[in-house]
């Protein structure tokens, strides 16, 4: 009977780890790399709402002690965290996007299936040391 | 009442050719200088390690440490009677066989690689003779591998490569299983020097020491050409005559040979041994070896694959003298250290000269050439009188105190094996010196090629070494009695008989 | 993934193998929102304590990234500008800065043009009040590099690009890194420490703002930058 | 000067901010660019070096970010650990200096600023990664080297390195993300981010929640290890990337994961239950790890490949030690950390110098190039020589020590992996030299070569003398790295 209870007072808990599943899902299994790049954002948005309800506090007010505000303030430290880890994701997003415009310009496609087979006939995504000339 | 001394001519005896080497490889194609820095190196080496024979004879022992590379590892050398015997052994055969290989190698290729890469084997080998602890032990050991390699490639044809290629498996292989060992002889012992004669006591349990035993004897049996382990020997055979001279008699198989000889008696020590009761393994072993190699080297038809199958007999020998256990047995081993190198690198100069003025390398071709080459073929004569036994020549002191330390050790069946591997050498030995001799030269046979006397000349000489060896063993300034030395050293027994 | 079957069944099986310990882990934790979870009774405490007086600024978030934890904040100022720098070094091919973009119907255009200031004063607005309101260097910065990529779209990138050169594009988009590093070797002499602000008021005010206004605009010329990239190399 | 503690935030912010000023002042002036990256590079040694003594001298310090104690701020702490931030400077020096040539053909030439601003960049990361003492700074940090790991692959021009750089990214930001929601779960069992507070407030008593940190700080830094199962990020990218980046990734990035483990040991040093099944699984993954890998670099037929499978080896010889958690494993994975990073840093620079002089890339291509390229020849073979573990050269110290501390902690058959890896790997150098010394050339380009200009064999010959050094200076480091074993395992003996 516990269980049930603690699974309801751990809602928050557990549809975040549900979020980091299906992340990690796409990310894992799908072909195109662009939808691998929105699993990964899914999953870091479950990591950072994870780390924001540890702080929660029921009925509690934001951390702004201006003046006249009482009750229990939920606490400012995940907020911080969260932030820095929003703007981790930025960059990290940014950079697979280039990279991914690079890959489709340079190998033709987005689709790992279809890089793969491009990779086995000596066309476009030639191994490096066939193209050695690159660096003579 | 061995007295340790600090001394820096160990150091320095494996340092001359190392300085040697790096000048070789410094002065290119430039000949004369070439032999010029081989020759003194040489002669330097054999004026140092023959320096340390009388201390050495009175008990001195020379010691040079480096420190501890990490706990309870060291790296030193510390030249007790065993190691300097070997060190005398090799340093001599070396500067007869620069001579030889100077004359041999007048015309071949990449030549400053050679002599360069032959300076360092000779340094590594001293290396080993005079390393004070097993860790020191295996980094020459390793070091040897490294530079034998590239002589047993110096053809660079396709046999030389494959025949490379097989030495590093091997080798290789076995250098690993040392390294394994002396890691378990580590946690064991606590040290892993030599210096105190058996490091290991019964307390390790019988199982642990069975693997020690077995990992270290496999690892340097390799190079010691045990039968299961000896498949890179004759395939080695490849190489030129010069390489395969210093490979088979002085270099890589004594290295092997004298690892076990440092793994019976002070690794393990013999009275440990005794009670273990592992070496009677390895006695029957090393007594199989020497009756299936002897029977091979007989179907050989190539004079230099015969020499080779008859190396690994004859390494056999000195194997099965060490696993009796008995000072005699000691004694004969640490002697027909001596005796087989150079009874051995007589047959090959012999095999090279006939090679350069005959251009016959196979055994059926030998009719006649008694009479073209008549000193050659008579060094011949000697060198297989000495491995078949005959009294007066080297091999016949070994076989003699083997033959009594297998007695006293009380295992007779030995004393057969003496004998049937006397016959056997007989059987494979006489009926080409026969050839040589008493069978006309073919008609159609052109007349032999002058063979320049730098290389007949260290035939003779070896020839006459092996005689020295059998005749005046017992002559104080002989090497006899450092092999005594050593042997009462390593069994540290009180009874020796006069 | 060219077999894509097993593939997926591994992964399935991976998915749930990693299910059960999350949530039966997940669950063990003290419940959100208690007021007595360690969460709130350790570090949290003293930050709602003692952090207004101590950090100088009402709102405990900006406190803790500009004042206590402000190496953090370095760390992350860097990471945003090595996204912008692994981005320029790794578009594939030329970029030709001052393409024209697919011109948006009239409306989008007027009312972009429109918006553009409003959004620019707001964008200052959060910037500058980060110490009171919620809001702060990061989120100024993302609405100022909204509004430029808004504005890009609308003018076409090559216009917004060319308002200032390469060189001070660049300049502009290390802003944040410099000026926290400037702010933190003023640490020594004002708090003794690298990174501090000290605690003379009208300093850390100042040191605080200057702060939150180079975090502001260096994240936004980043993310202007980002987008002249991606828009850059799309079309060569 | 050794007095004064400034030195430690300094040893991350630096290079962080003498990189970001890289594009600043040298845009597209790539001359001045090496110059400058070599100098601040250099200062970062000396700033570790003045460390590394303050260390020897007074032992561990602690650094207080901003003034703030612990409860308020990050604390930095500088330990044995810590201490790798010496090597990792000099061989990012050394690598800056070789890439100067090796850059000018390998990148576009407006982006040779970025390239030295990301270098270091990511040293900076790295640096600070080392010596940060709190849970979500460690975070930060890892991010900042691991992006600009992630870009610095992809700066190679070959089309397959944009491909090797977004799975190495994707698996990367996996391993982060594993990292971050264990850093909260931590946070929500204790409430604080520093190690050692969290490690003493840690209540064991339900075990489940901190089971699940560990076992994500363990696979994120696993990932970032490149240990056994999840190591398949690590050869494309390792031989997509530029030889001095590869030089880099091989020998201190991957290491940082390794570093990473420490930690979370030194966070979970109380719970022995939890550790015991991790250190084991951890142990036998990295005996998988060393000869699965050893077995694969036996089969590659371009270089940079080889030796990126070697580094994964390696790596599971690490971590070997790192399980067995006896005292002399540990430090003997500690010592092969920085022997490795020495290594594989001469072995991928050496491996660049040919790959520049002639383009190429396979192994049978390199034939005959010991005429042309003595020195290289030689600098690849000491490394290689090295690397299998040949006793008086760095790679045995480590692997000595491993060895002894598997058989003290009982379990003989850690020492065949030991063995028959090394033995592989001894094949495979082999293999190489062999391909360099004893065959005639067969390419136009590799007969035609020429040696590597200075600035290419000034860090190949100190690295080649680092070979010989480290070799023999196995006592120094054991007696310096011991005092931090105890601090990890706690209970375990």
């Amino acid at each position: 009977m516990n269980l049930a209870a603690e699974a309801f007072s751990h809602v928050d808990y557990l549809v975040t780890v549900a979020l980091f599943l299906i992340g990690a899902w796409i990310l894992l299994t799908s072909g195109n790399l662009v939808k691998k790049v929105i699993g990964l954002n899914i999953m870091e948005t479950s990591v950072f709402a994870f780390i924001v309800t540890t702080g929660m506090i029921d009925d509690g007010a934001p951390p702004l002690l201006a003046a006249g505000v009482e009750g229990p303030f939920a606490s400012p430290l995940p907020h911080a965290l969260v932030l820095t880890g929003i703007v981790v994701a930025v960059s990290v997003t940014s950079l697979a996007l280039v990279l991914i415009l690079r890959v489709k310009a340079e190998l033709g496609s987005v689709e790992l299936d279809e890089i793969a087979s491009a990779g086995e006939q000596p066309g476009a995504a030639a191994p490096p040391d066939s193209r050695g000339h690159a660096n003579d | 009442m061995t007295v340790e001394l600090f001394d820096l001519r160990p150091l320095l005896a494996v340092l001359i050719s190392l300085a040697c080497a790096g000048a070789v490889f410094a002065v290119r194609e430039n000949p004369r200088w070439r032999a010029i820095w081989s020759l003194s190196a040489a002669g330097v080496k054999f004026a140092l390690v023959w320096s340390m024979l009388p201390g050495a004879l009175d008990g001195k022992i020379h010691a040079f440490g480096f420190g501890e590379v990490l706990p309870g590892v060291a790296f030193g050398f510390r030249v007790d009677a065993l190691g300097l015997f070997f060190a005398l052994v090799s340093s001599t055969l070396w500067v007869i066989t620069t001579v030889y290989a100077l004359a041999y190698m007048r015309n071949s290729h990449s030549l400053s690689r050679f002599f360069g890469y032959f300076a360092l084997c000779i340094s590594t080998t001293v290396g080993i003779a005079f390393a004070e602890n097993l860790f020191t032990l295996f980094v020459f050991y390793e070091l040897l591998t490294v530079c034998t390699y590239p002589l047993i490639m110096h053809n660079e044809d396709m046999a030389a490569r494959r025949a490379g290629r097989k030495y590093l498996l091997y080798t290789l292989s076995g250098g690993a299983l040392i390294m394994a060992g002396m890691v378990m002889v580590y946690t064991e012992a606590g040290t892993l020097s030599l210096a105190e004669g058996g490091i290991l006591d019964a307390s390790a349990g019988h199982a642990s020491l069975l693997t020690i035993f077995v990992l270290l004897i496999a690892g340097f049996g390799v190079k010691a050409a045990l039968m299961p382990l000896h498949g890179w020997l004759p395939a080695a055979m490849v190489a030129p005559t010069p390489v395969s001279a210093l490979l088979h008699a002085v270099a890589v198989v004594k290295a092997g040979v004298f690892g076990i000889l440092r793994v019976i008696y002070e690794v393990f020590g013999a009275d440990l041994l005794r009670d273990l009761g592992y070496a009677d393994w390895l006695a029957m072993l090393a007594g199989t070896v020497i009756i299936i190699a002897s029977i091979n080297a007989l179907r050989q038809t190539h004079i230099k694959a015969r020499l080779a199958w008859s190396t690994i007999s004859q390494l056999s020998y000195i194997v099965l003298a060490a696993c009796l256990l008995v000072p005699l047995g000691a004694l004969a081993s640490i002697i027909h250290i001596a005796n087989q190198a150079f009874s051995k690198i007589t047959m090959f100069f012999v095999a090279g000269v006939i090679e350069r003025a005959t251009g016959k390398t196979r055994v059926d071709e030998l009719a006649g050439v008694g009479r073209q080459l008549p000193w050659t073929m008579t060094a011949f004569t000697v060198a297989s009188m000495s491995f078949i036994g005959v009294p007066l020549t080297a091999g016949f002191v070994t076989k003699w105190y083997l033959s009594l330390g297998a007695l006293q050790a009380g295992s007779e069946v030995f004393v057969g094996v003496m004998v049937i591997s006397g016959l056997l050498n007989a059987a494979y030995w006489l009926p080409m010196i026969y050839q040589a001799f008493f069978r006309p030269l073919p008609a159609n046979r052109p007349d032999a090629v002058s063979v320049s006397p730098m290389m007949v000349g260290p035939v003779l000489i070896c020839a006459a070494y092996v005689i020295l060896l059998g005749a005046g063993a017992s002559a104080p300034a002989m090497p006899f009695s450092v092999a005594e030395a050593a042997a009462r050293f390593a069994i540290q027994l009180g009874v020796w008989p006069q | 993934m060219n077999n894509r079957k097993s593939a997926r069944v591994l992964t399935m099986a991976l998915m749930a193998a990693l299910a059960v310990p999350l949530t039966y882990g997940v669950l063990q934790l003290p419940t959100p929102g208690q007021a007595d979870a360690p969460a709130h009774s350790n570090v949290s405490a003293k930050y709602i304590e003692a952090g207004a007086e101590l950090a100088g600024s009402e709102n405990l978030v900006t406190g803790v990234l500009l004042n206590f934890r402000a190496l953090d904040t370095f760390g992350e100022v860097l990471v945003i500008f090595t996204a912008w720098l692994a981005v320029a070094a790794v578009a594939g091919g030329a970029r030709e800065a001052g393409q024209d973009s697919i011109p948006p119907s009239p409306i989008v255009d007027y009312v972009i043009r429109l918006l553009g200031p409003f959004i620019a004063i707001f964008a200052v607005f959060v910037i500058v009040n980060g110490h009171v309101l919620p809001g702060g260097g990061f989120q100024g910065g993302v609405v100022l590099g909204a509004m430029l990529i808004m504005l890009s779209l609308v003018l076409g990138t090559g216009v917004v690009e060319g308002v200032f050169s390469d060189r001070v594009w660049i300049w502009l988009r290390a802003a944040g890194v410099l000026v926290f590093a400037m702010v933190a070797l003023l640490g020594l002499p004002a708090a003794g420490f690298l990174f501090g602000l000290g605690q003379a008021p009208a300093l850390r005010q100042a040191l605080m703002m200057a702060l939150e206004l180079a975090i502001g605009v260096g994240g936004g010329a980043v993310l202007a930058g980002l987008y002249f990239s991606i828009a850059g190399t799309h079309r060569s | 000067m050794t007095e004064w503690p400034h030195w430690l935030p300094i040893l991350a912010v630096l290079p962080l901010v003498g990189g970001a000023l890289t594009p600043l002042l040298f845009h597209r002036r790539p001359v001045a660019a090496w110059f400058w990256a070599v100098s601040v590079a250099a200062a970062t040694t000396l700033v570790a070096m003045t460390l590394l003594l303050k260390l020897i001298a007074s032992g561990g310090l602690s650094y207080a970010v901003g003034g703030w104690l612990p409860q308020y701020g990050i604390e930095l702490r500088f330990d044995e650990i810590g201490a790798f931030a010496l090597p990792a400077s000099l061989l990012v020096l050394l690598s800056l200096s070789f890439s100067r040539h090796y850059v000018a053909r390998a990148v576009d030439s407006g982006r040779i600023s970025f390239y030295y601003a990301l270098i270091l960049i990511n040293l900076g990361g790295l640096n600070g990664f080392l010596i940060t003492g709190d849970l979500f700074n460690l975070f930060v940090f890892m991010e900042i080297f691991s992006v600009s790991a992630y870009a610095l692959v992809a700066t190679a021009r070959e089309p397959v390195a944009a491909l090797a750089a977004l799975k190495y990214l994707f698996l990367g930001a996996l391993s982060s993300l594993l990292v971050l929601f264990s850093v909260g779960v931590v946070f929500a069992m204790t409430g604080t981010l520093n190690i050692e507070d969290a490690a003493a407030d840690l209540d064991l008593s339900t075990p489940m929640p901190a089971a699940l940190a560990l076992a994500g700080l363990a696979t994120g830094f696993a990932v970032k290890a490149a240990l056994f199962p999840v190591h398949f990020w690590l050869p494309d990218a390792h031989a997509a990337a530029p030889a001095p980046v590869s030089a880099i990734l091989s020998a201190l990035v991957v290491k940082a994961g390794v570093v990473g483990l420490l930690r979370t040991l030194e966070l979970f040093a109380g719970g022995e239950g939890l550790l015991q099944p991790m250190l084991n699984s951890i142990v036998w993954l990295g005996a998988l790890g060393a000869l699965g890998g050893a077995l694969m670099a036996l089969v590659q037929r371009d270089i940079k490949l080889m030796l990126a499978y070697s580094t994964v080896a390696n790596i599971g010889y690490i971590l070997i030690g790192l399980g067995l958690s006896t005292a002399s494993a540990t430090t003997g994975a500690m010592i092969h950390v920085v022997n490795h990073a020495v290594i594989k840093v001469l072995l991928f620079l050496a491996a660049g110098a040919f790959i520049h002089r002639t383009g190429l890339r396979c192994i049978d291509d390199l034939r005959g190039l010991a005429r042309r390229m003595p020195f290289t020849a030689f600098a690849m073979g000491v490394g290689l020589v090295s690397l299998s573990g040949v006793p008086p050269m760095a790679g045995f110290v480590g692997k000595w020590q491993i060895a002894v501390g598997a058989l003290q902690a009982g379990r003989p058959i850690l020492v065949a992996v030991l063995v028959i890896a090394g033995l592989l790997v001894l094949a495979f150098s082999v293999r190489v030299t062999n391909a360099m010394y004893f065959r005639p050339p067969s390419r136009i380009s590799a007969a035609a070569a020429t040696e590597a200009p200075v600035s290419m064999l000034f860090p190949l010959l100190v690295l080649t003398a680092g070979c010989f050094g480290l070799g023999m200076a196995g006592q120094v480091m054991l007696r310096f790295v011991a005092p931090a074993v105890p601090g990890l395992y706690g209970g375990i003996p």
